[in-house]
């Protein structure tokens, strides 16, 4: 198994059928502690990201987060259409033009990325955001990639797993960023739901492999 | 969910369509991307004003384009804020040369995308001041969340920068006299209903019959606290408590009283609350020396209403006065 | 019941104390008995407007009290038409000599309650015309009826018989301005939900999840039939297709169209409708040359809406456009 | 028993009692067919009536009815408020200043007040009015009063028991006059509100005489 751009292009096409799938579920976390979009705006999103895929393949894996950085960007709106835009970008940028992706240059693309959606939204670990799956599994993707030598499914699979407890594990927080946060106290016993949209785009980047 | 509507995924696209049929004489509509421009945008010499955000709060923003008020707006899917290749055109058309003031309601979606559209446009030598209106006093703790929320205030940042902008003012002066409406201004919201958004098909969130939720913004999120229902008088005591206490209204201050309707409760209600705030602000000793009483900034078809107090002083009540003609919010013009 | 009021005995003395209030420039208002004048009158020489009904359809009729339109207007409670002891001072308070035209919506309860003020008037030697306003198409069989039902019409009829009057047209002139109104326009409604008359405590009537009431008038009674939830072109259609019908409104034929929200349906629902209506009315080859949209008679806060079509001649087209300062509307002054 | 002042009285304040107790029983019947204000008109109504009373006792039958006409047509509004308050002012002037009514002279009282109903109103028997209640009353007043020499009690009663049957025939009708009629066939099935609150009438006469 590579990672090159047929496998970005597989996974950015499970990410759009993971947000068909969830949609309901994503509305319906939003619609706890926030306002009912989340899963409307990625499922728009990644359709449009698919529609773009279809006008011609991109060359590298680099190249296809590139486009669905803009696409994202151009689609999405909210909240979650600049960060997840950027996190492509800088993810897009850190991978640069390289047709096949290493562990360890996967995990360095998954904290740039994690990078970005900071530096835009300035949300710190355990603030109730998407940054609560993506600290996590950019610390579980270098640790499975460490050495250099590793299989690069496992770092995929360590990546989304640690996502998807990040995921778990907001529920109890109270929101300190985003919508979530207006709510104060009221805010927890919910899961955050971009942190839930984060998990599942990094589980299709395992479908994608397998 | 009963709404009149085709498809949820139109809802904003058709009733955008039809609010430009319906005041061809004050608006041109884009489609792709969408935004609504004044009709003889840009206006020579003068700075351009755009607005956006989610939609589902109409008449904001597209209501208030027009002379004397916005040059543009833009429009995002319901309660989600446009994207920056929305606002980069719209900037870009309603720049005269003189530069264009952003009015951008605290949400951290509406902040970024516009962020990102100013950006682009200051690369195509486009100056961009950003104006953020923050005026929810329901929001506490600021420092520990998002921040206080734009809300009704929006509506009065927009009329009057917007009069600032007709009479000439630069572009520093129009954004400065932006901000100091929203530094004057105060908010707090109450809702009877929840609303439904359209591709969700379910109520925002449930409330019993004998509740109500205070401290509600605009995007039918649930307020800070949930509390028995309480007559007229109680709710406008409620409200306009921490309104006048965090602008610290007193004897002899001048202000704007803005009671606003959530969209689906009757006018008739809003004046009873507009009666009772009266009383309060006149106990005070404030004079209320201008009103706005009626549907400016909704949540779909949520019940309820915001209070919203401004402090005047000679030149903003100069401003508030001076010519507007929008579809939605018209005098002297 | 959830609603923003203190009491429901008091819901209408209150509401109207704070329009008084929010729009001191405009009318004064006199409590006991209850009734809304324009500030300045009566008005040398001008033939004196006045129209009423029960409450809960606001704007109508206080909103529309000031220069262009109605002299004063007379609220009675909650559904229920003013008594005569409310309509006469009125009567006599706007009359500058002139006389007086009394526009009285056709339901059994306006009707005898304006005809005894009329009567009483003419006995204090004012002359009194009424034009009766029954624009619904929603009821048929109006041999058999009541007659049809006075409804979005309305506020066409108020409005351009108030441009009559504003230009000096004498009383038969005013009353037949007006009559020809309501001969060319015609209505019909559709009703999402129902409203919640605040002294019965209960909801108007019941109606399923998936079920719109199509022919409904503006105090929260049941309409014609009930049918299955459409979408929105859809129900606009069925509306519409009586109301032209009806006018026999086809090819060369000029019209205002007026989409009508019943008080709880968005603006951004009204333009959906307002969109699809004039594309139906293009198909028929007739033009859409005057538009209003939005909340201006309305059923407390009932989801719904209404459209009423008028077929324009020149001169309905020019008083339409006069100039008009009332709460709410406003334009040209 | 002789029908005076104080029976008209006693008659119009258990007309207010009447109407507080069946208010909501009224506002039910006008909402099922109407606009769910009819039980409140009624209320306010006689409240009103009540509180004239109580200014100053009138010192006929007449008198007393002539108020509550002025009464109800000033506080009632909607249709009912001119309706009864012309049967109250024609019952009133076919009265005249006698002190004391005999069982001839009320049951002309009631068919003036029918008359004027109907003057007013226009509506025939069966158009699902109040005119449903008032003139099977009349009819029943008129021929228990026949010769003259009747119980003035028999009378009263009479004319309750064939309002109040008139009420109940009124369910099947479709309306043809009044707000009802709109609703066409939809009206059937449901008993017109202001022939109810006419049988309240009549039987609260029947009360201040018993
Ligand atoms: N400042 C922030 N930093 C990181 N993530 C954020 C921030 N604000 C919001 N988010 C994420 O965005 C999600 C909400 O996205 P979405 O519902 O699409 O946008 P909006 O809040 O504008 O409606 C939240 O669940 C959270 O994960
Ligand atoms: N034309 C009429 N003739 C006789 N009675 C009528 C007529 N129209 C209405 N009514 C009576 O009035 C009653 C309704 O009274 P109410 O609800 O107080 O007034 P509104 O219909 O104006 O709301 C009806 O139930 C009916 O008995
Ligand atoms: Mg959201
Ligand atoms: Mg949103
Ligand atoms: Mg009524
Ligand atoms: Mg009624």
């Amino acid at each position: 198994m590579v990672l090159d751009a047929a496998w970005a292009v597989k996974w950015l096409n499970l990410c759009a059928e993971a947000m068909a799938e969830h949609r309901v579920e994503l509305i319906e976390l939003d619609r706890a502690i926030g306002d009912s979009d989340h899963g409307e705006n990625m499922d728009r999103g990644f359709q449009a990201v698919v529609a773009k895929l279809g006008e011609g393949t991109p060359e590298t894996p680099g190249a296809a987060l590139k486009l669905t950085a803009m696409t994202l960007m151009s689609k999405v709106g909210g909240a979650a259409g600049p960060l997840y835009g950027t996190a492509f970008l800088r993810a897009a940028t850190s991978l640069g033009d390289s047709a096949e992706i290493d562990p360890g240059a996967w995990a360095e693309a998954l904290a740039a990325a994690r990078d970005g959606i900071v530096a835009r939204g300035k949300a710190e670990p355990g603030d109730k955001t998407m940054v609560d799956a993506w600290t996590p599994a950019v610390d579980a993707a270098r640790a499975a990639a460490d050495g250099g030598s590793a299989d690069v499914l496992a770092v995929l699979v360590a990546a989304a797993e640690a996502a998807e407890a990040g995921a778990v594990a907001t529920d109890p927080l109270v929101a300190r960023k985003g919508r979530a946060s207006y709510l104060g106290e009221r805010s927890a016993g919910h899961r955050d739901p971009g942190a839930a949209s984060s998990a599942l785009i990094l589980r299709a980047a395992v479908g994608a492999a397998a | 969910m009963k709404k009149l509507i085709n498809d949820p995924k139109s809802v904003v696209a058709e009733s955008v369509q039809g609010f430009g049929l319906a005041h061809a004489d004050l608006v041109t509509v884009t489609e792709d991307p969408m935004y609504i421009t004044r009709k003889d945008a840009p206006v020579s010499g003068k700075v351009g004003l755009v607005s956006g955000g989610g939609s589902g709060h109409e008449p904001l923003h597209a209501g208030y384009v027009g002379k004397g008020m916005l040059d543009a707006a833009v429009p995002g899917a319901v309660f989600t804020s446009p994207t920056p290749d929305q606002i980069l055109p719209a900037t870009l058309a309603v720049n005269s040369g003189a530069g264009v003031v952003h009015i951008v309601k605290n949400y951290t979606g509406d902040v970024l995308n516009f962020e990102t559209a100013a950006e682009l446009a200051e690369a195509e030598g486009v100056s961009v001041r950003t104006v953020l209106v923050n005026d929810d006093v329901a929001v506490e703790d600021s420092l520990y969340t998002a921040g206080r929320r734009g809300v009704g205030g929006t509506v009065l940042v927009e009329k009057i920068a917007g009069a600032a902008a007709e009479r000439g003012d630069d572009l520093d002066g129009v954004a400065s006299i932006g901000e100091r409406v929203n530094a004057n201004v105060r908010t707090m919201g109450v809702a009877l209903s929840a609303c439904t958004v359209p591709h969700a098909g379910q109520s925002s969130f449930d409330l019993a019959d004998d509740e109500i939720e205070i401290g509600i913004g605009i995007h039918g999120e649930p307020g800070r606290h949930r509390i028995p229902l309480e007559n007229a008088d109680g709710i406008t005591d409620r409200l306009l408590e921490p309104v006048l206490a965090d602008l610290d209204i007193g004897s002899g201050d001048k202000v704007l009283l803005f009671v606003n309707g959530m969209g689906g409760t009757p006018q008739s209600e809003l004046y009873i609350v507009y009666r009772r705030a009266v009383q309060v602000l006149k106990d005070k000793g404030a004079t209320v020396e201008r009103s706005l009483v009626g549907n400016y900034i909704t949540a779909l078809e949520m019940q309820g209403c915001s209070i919203s107090v401004l402090r005047l002083d000679d030149e903003l009540t100069e401003l508030w006065d001076a010519p507007v003609h929008t579809a939605a919010l018209r005098w002297g013009a």
